[in-house]
């Protein structure tokens, strides 16, 4: 339960620019859905989150300044990236990859209660705990790195794409698991999603970029009512 | 691109035409008075420049250690002696890392760059094989090569290059001779390295051993890059005979004999060849392991006793210490290096010309050149036909901490006649 | 028969030889991908730095222990400092640094401590073990135990602890193990440590049986290639299997069939291997990766 | 090799072959230019040298050709080949033999060097297709250990471990020149074509296809890409310009003996590579130029130890320049251009 303050925040890869200074607030416990076209930026601004693009300007977790910081150090502090693909360890099995998850945390006790809470979100995964990651479907495995995510009992839960390549019904499935995720834990949620609708509907606000800036902000009902915007930036009627 | 390649082209056809090669090579040095139109490069009143190749890098760097034994010789010759006849020697070693293509570019650089008197010292076959056209044809004294190829006293097609040590077919001869006497009916096994090494001594033994009753019932070979010759050895023991011959360089060496001492079911008469004879091969498989082997020798051991008073053996130390500090003299390639160093400074001084001529003249008729580091009773000689230095050995049986030398000194020459191609 | 079984046996030694530097070649390549050249010069090194301690008197155990020690402080320090800067670049980069580190540890062993053969000592008894005509030298069941005992702990270490776990985890996908919050950098160091103290424990084994000097892995790390090659790149248990047969099938080629010889055995761990690899590309104990689209 | 979604693409050279090189290249207009500079002074050289620049730089050529083929396999197809010193020692041999045995004409060495290391390519190339990246490495290495005890096996032949001494070719009188320029020449005109011969061929639609092969197997396979045609063919071409430097050594060295193209040979040449540049134009001449003048470099720096040395200027190069020398040049004359233009 943490405010993340995002101020001036500049990345990209060498010398190729691809966020312009973003500046955005999410509230403690809320769904922020990051929206926009592909080459957007939106991959590279979670990454720039998490540390796994250097940036500058300012990323504030609940007071802790992250920028500058190590991807591990940054999860270190409660960050819980889930990237875009698999981002499993394909290698090892279900359970190991679960129990990495929760690799940062001091203490052992809770690990095995949170594993079971993670089974109780997605049955699918207890009856394969002795299989390798790689062996699981595509949505399985989505599953399972966010499960691992949440094994890190994240302050802030960071989603890309988790609909890529999805039957939409395991999509819609898995959104409303993140929705119960976000309710029940009270963690702070940044998703980037192509598929808007699906995103607008668990969250609470949404931010559209292009280019490497935020041409839109909103609460989630505002960005779904403005049908022009809807239209022009994310490609779908409503 | 394709026009550039014709431009190229026509710009080499008139540069070919215009400079008709290279516009003849420049004349080195000659020498004037009774030598006159003899080559002088390198040489003056009061200099002398000598080059020498040797693996410094690499798997047999070992051989390394070579270099430093004459370095420390010369370097008390120029300090002490005034030289060779008043010149200064100056030695350049280059490293070939064992490799015949870069011994080839070493020995150019030496000849065309350094313009040395003459190549003291080439090790190996590989690289002196190599090498051994382009010093003849250049007419550039390849003096003393470190390897006991019977080609090189063999040979009638290259007379500026001459070996030293006593080739690896006469040492053969020198085996068989003694098990001829003592075990004529010798059942014999040999392990030997897959090399011009192992092939020209197993060769030289075989051709010794002919209309003997000596029969060789197991041959083994290893490559050095084999970790270890443990196999060969069992298989070796397998055969049953009575005399193992022990055809190997030093870890080697070593390896064969800790297999052997381990294998009490097998005790032949252990022989070992010069090269792994050294006390440092020895030691580490454990003096009570190797007693009794037999070897052979043509130079002195400085860890053997019997020398500890002996006159070249005092100022072999006391030189090694002064002018190679930090290097232990009981290396014996140290006392090799030495020993040939010392062989040279006879040769160069006997010559009648300080010309390279002069110097392939003197190396061709050395007459009973005392070596103050040889064994007494080994000398020198060559002349016309015969083009090995040293042909004589003395056996040696191993006792207590240290080779003890017995019977005479053998003369294989005498013995068996002049090696032929 | 018994002659047969002796050949085997001491197939099996030369085979424990090798595995043991397999095991440690198998763990660089678990981390970091590539292939450690340097890895038996850096057993070589230890090894002497084992006969430089015993050589100042220490006695054998202690100086094993201070060895390795070092040897895994070294190893993480190589890390560190020579391979840490080349990290990000192509993974033929990073084996090339490992070639110059192989021709300058050599040379670098050679200079301190010259190219003469040193003599080693041996921590298990002399004798051998006769039963049924077959005897097993105690260096060899030593060998052979010895290996064992690193091969299960290895499998220990990596199955069963959670430094173990976060190791598999940067094998597999560094990219995801610094999510999760593993210092990926520290992790590399720390197997390249461990490598270092594994082959630090083969060069410990083999020298006193292939006498000291600053080729003694160079002729061995071929056998080890062969040996993870044939197991599988990605398992320490495999290597070990590996070696084994890798020693077995040499020896008895050599001894037993005539027109191969001891000159071309070494062909016959190569065919063996060309053979398994076109059979099973992943070798014998390597894993299969299993990717679902 | 990390499981991860990158595996399935080539483990080698993307990163060398592709971005870095690509954009720090020689700009293309210029070049046309640095080699017709490059090709005039090759030819003068001869006649301003010592013989023995001249043999250095004939030998820089003979391991530009054996490295031009390597990059071929390595920097083009992405397959790692730790046994081109075999199909170098394969060539050298063949010319060997002929000229022992039979007393061929050296110029008839040339083609049937290259068609048996062809040839022996293409029999390898057929299983080695099967294996990728480190597998494939150390197979080939393999071969190369096993080549040497079968060269000493079948001693009638090969003349065992002794080896094989040779006349080296006798520059024809008509030209004027002294040996040591004409071995240099018949190097310098089997390279240039070699290099020729091979750039268009990367330029055609075999280049195509093996570059999409290595950037990604997986996606060349689906566009209907002959893989395993592809990289057999790629493997036994490769061989082939090994076998052609090998076949130009026996001529200049007039010796060829087992110990002589030990593994060694092949992981020097893997190492040339790397430090000239991996898949880049000018990195078999550069890996050539590495592999004969450092190990000289390094024993002037010291004396005791030259292997010390040696061993850290690889390292030293590769932290300078990950992608090889021949992507440091190229940055080089990158910013050289760039500074230009601002002025």
């Amino acid at each position: 339960m943490s405010e993340l303050v995002v101020t001036d925040l500049v990345a990209g890869y060498g010398d190729a620019r691809v966020l312009h200074g973003l500046s955005f607030i999410v509230a403690p416990g809320e769904i922020c859905a990051i929206l926009g076209p592909n080459g957007a930026g939106k991959t590279t601004l979670l990454r720039a989150l998490s540390g796994m693009v250097r940036g500058r300007g300012s990323v504030r977790l609940g007071g802790t300044e992250l920028t500058g910081r190590s991807p591990d150090a940054i999860a270190r502090r409660g960050v819980a990236h889930v990237p875009e693909g698999r981002g499993t360890f394909m290698p090892l099995t279900v359970e190991e990859n679960l129990r990495l998850g929760a690799y940062v945390r001091r203490r052992r006790t809770g690990v095995d209660a949170d594993l079971d809470r993670i089974y109780t979100y997605f049955p699918a995964l207890k009856s394969r705990l002795r299989q390798t990651a790689g062996s699981l479907s595509g949505g399985e495995q989505r599953m399972l790195a966010i499960g691992r995510a949440l094994m890190l009992r994240p302050r802030l839960l960071l989603l890309d794409e988790p609909s890529l390549g999805l039957a939409p019904l395991i999509t819609r499935e898995l959104f409303r698991i993140v929705r119960a995720i976000n309710e029940q834990e009270r963690t702070t949620v940044v998703v980037v999603e192509q598929n808007a609708h699906l995103a607008l509907g668990i969250a609470q606000q949404a931010h559209v970029l292009e280019t490497g800036r935020i041409v839109l902000s909103g609460t989630a009902e505002q960005i779904r009512a403005d049908e022009q915007v809807a239209q022009s930036y994310l490609g779908y009627r409503v | 691109m394709r026009v550039s390649v014709i431009g190229c082209t026509a710009m080499l056809l008139v540069s070919v035409a215009a400079c008709g090669g290279r516009g003849g090579t420049e004349p080195g040095a000659t020498a004037s008075g009774p030598c006159q139109g003899q080559q002088a490069t390198g040489i003056t009143d009061k200099s002398l420049k000598l080059g020498g190749i040797y693996p410094l890098s690499g798997p047999a760097s070992a051989y390394g250690d070579i270099p430093k034994g004459i370095k420390a010789y010369f370097d008390y010759v120029n300090a002490e002696k005034n030289g060779i006849g008043g010149r200064k020697v100056e030695f350049v070693v280059r490293d070939d890392g064992y490799q015949p293509p870069k011994a080839v570019e070493e020995a150019r650089r030496l000849v065309e760059q350094e313009q040395v008197f003459a190549l003291f010292q080439t090790l190996g076959t590989p690289s002196t094989t190599a090498t051994w056209d382009y010093t003849n044809q250049h007419k550039v004294p390849q003096i003393f090569v470190a390897t006991g190829a019977s080609k090189w006293g063999t040979d009638t097609q290259h007379p500026w290059t001459i070996g030293w040590q006593p080739n690896y077919i006469s040492e053969a001869r020198i085996y068989a001779q003694y098990l001829k006497k003592d075990k004529p009916n010798a059942k014999v096994a040999v392990l030997y390295q897959n090399d011009d090494f192992g092939k020209d001594l197993l060769g030289g033994f075989k051709r010794a051993i002919e209309g003997s009753g000596i029969t060789v019932v197991g041959e083994q070979s290893y490559e050095v890059t084999d970790p270890s010759v443990d196999p060969q050895m069992r298989n070796l023991a397998g055969s049953k005979a009575d005399v193992f011959l022990n055809v190997t360089t030093p870890k080697f060496g070593s390896q064969a004999l800790a297999a052997d001492a381990k294998n009490t079911g097998w005790n032949p008469l252990h022989i070992i060849n010069n090269v792994s004879s050294s006390i440092t091969v020895l030691k580490p498989v454990g003096f009570e392991n190797v007693q009794g082997v037999v070897s052979s020798s043509y130079y002195k051991d400085p860890r053997d006793p019997t020398w500890n008073d002996d006159a070249e053996m005092k100022l072999y130390k006391a030189k090694m210490q002064q002018y190679a500090p930090g290097a232990d003299p009981n290396v014996p390639f140290f006392t090799y290096g030495w020993a040939v160093a010392d062989a040279f400074n006879k040769t160069m001084s006997a010559a009648k010309c300080p010309t390279r001529e002069g110097l392939r003249d003197s190396m061709r008729s050395l007459s009973n050149v005392q070596v103050g580091m040889l064994l007494p009773g080994v000398t020198m000689n060559t002349a016309a036909g015969d083009g090995f230095p040293i042909e004589s050995m003395q056996l040696m049986k191993f006792k207590g901490e240290r080779w003890e030398l017995f019977g005479d000194v053998i003369d294989t020459r005498k013995e068996f006649g002049p090696l032929t191609g | 028969m018994a002659g047969f079984l002796q050949q085997v046996v001491e197939g099996l030694g030369a085979g424990a030889i090798y595995a043991s530097l397999a095991l440690a070649l198998v763990l660089i390549y678990q981390f970091t991908g590539i292939v450690n050249f340097a890895q038996g010069e850096l057993a070589m090194f230890s090894t002497y730095l084992a006969w430089q301690f015993t050589a100042a008197g220490l006695p054998f155990w202690l100086a094993l222990v201070i060895t390795l020690v070092v040897s895994f402080a070294g190893g993480m320090l190589i890390e560190r400092v020579i391979i840490r800067p080349v990290e990000g670049a192509p993974e033929l980069t990073v084996v090339i640094v490992t070639v110059g580190l192989f021709i300058f540890v050599n040379a670098a062993a050679g200079w301190i401590w010259s190219f003469l053969i040193k003599d080693f000592p041996n921590p298990f008894p002399e004798g051998a073990l006769t039963a049924g005509g077959v005897s097993v030298g105690y260096s060899t069941l030593g060998i052979l135990g010895v290996v064992g005992v690193v091969m299960g702990l290895l499998y220990l270490l990596f199955q069963h602890t959670k430094i173990g776990l976060g190791m598999r985890a940067v094998a597999s996908n560094p990219g995801s193990a610094r999510l999760v919050g593993i210092r990926v950098g520290w992790t590399l160091a720390l197997g390249w440590g461990l490598a270092a103290t594994v082959g630090a424990v083969s060069g410990v084994l083999v020298a006193p049986l292939l006498f000291l000097d600053p080729n003694l892995m160079g002729g061995v790390l071929i056998y080890a290639f062969a040996a993870a090659t044939l197991g599988g790149f990605d398992s320490p248990v495999g290597a070990v299997v590996g070696g084994l047969i890798v020693g077995v099938a040499e020896t008895l080629a050599g001894a037993y069939v005539g027109f191969i010889g001891s000159d071309l055995k070494i062909g016959v761990p190569l065919v063996i291997i060309l053979v398994v690899l076109l059979l099973r590309p992943r070798g014998l104990f390597g894993r299969a990766v299993v990717e679902r689209v | 090799m990390s499981e991860s979604a990158e595996a399935t693409g080539s483990p080698v050279t993307k990163e060398s072959g592709g971005r870095a090189a690509r954009r720090w290249r020689v700009p293309v207009h210029w070049r046309p230019l640095v080699i017709a500079a490059l090709l005039v002074l090759a030819c003068s050289a001869p006649f301003q040298l010592v013989p023995f620049r001249v043999f250095q730089f004939t030998m820089v050529l003979i391991y530009a050709v054996a490295l031009l083929g390597l990059n071929l396999l390595v920097g083009h197809a992405g397959q790692i080949s730790l046994g081109h010193g075999a199909f170098f020692a394969v060539g050298a041999y063949s010319a060997a033999i002929m000229l022992h045995a039979w007393d061929a004409p050296y110029p008839a060495t040339l083609p049937v060097a290259a068609a048996v290391a062809f040839t022996l390519g293409l029999a390898l190339g057929v299983p080695a297709v099967r294996l990728r990246g480190l597998y494939l490495a150390l197979v080939t290495m393999a071969i190369a250990i096993f080549l040497g005890p079968l060269l000493k096996r079948f001693e009638s032949v090969t003349g065992g471990p002794m080896g094989l001494t040779l006349a080296k070719p006798e520059p024809p009188a008509w030209t004027g020149l002294a040996e040591d320029q004409w071995l240099y020449f018949l190097t310098l005109a089997v390279a240039v074509v070699a290099f020729l011969v091979t750039g268009s061929l990367l330029r055609s639609r075999v280049g195509r296809a093996l570059h999409a092969i290595r950037d990604d197997q997986a996606a060349a396979e689906v566009m209907g890409v002959r893989l395993s045609f592809y990289k057999t063919l790629s493997f036994a071409w490769s061989a082939m310009l090994a076998g052609i430097a090998g076949c130009l050594y026996t001529w200049v060295i007039g010796y060829v003996s087992p110990d002589s193209f030990g593994v060694t040979l092949s992981i020097t040449l893997l190492a040339g590579l790397v430090v000239g540049g991996l898949g880049s134009f000018w990195g078999p001449l550069l890996g050539g130029l590495f592999v004969m003048f450092v190990p000289s470099i390094s024993q002037s720096v010291n004396d005791a130890a030259p292997g010390v040395v040696f061993g850290l200027l690889i390292i030293a190069v590769m932290y300078v320049a990950p992608t090889g020398l021949a992507g440091l040049a190229g940055r080089a004359a990158y910013s050289i251009k760039k500074t230009l233009r601002k002025e």
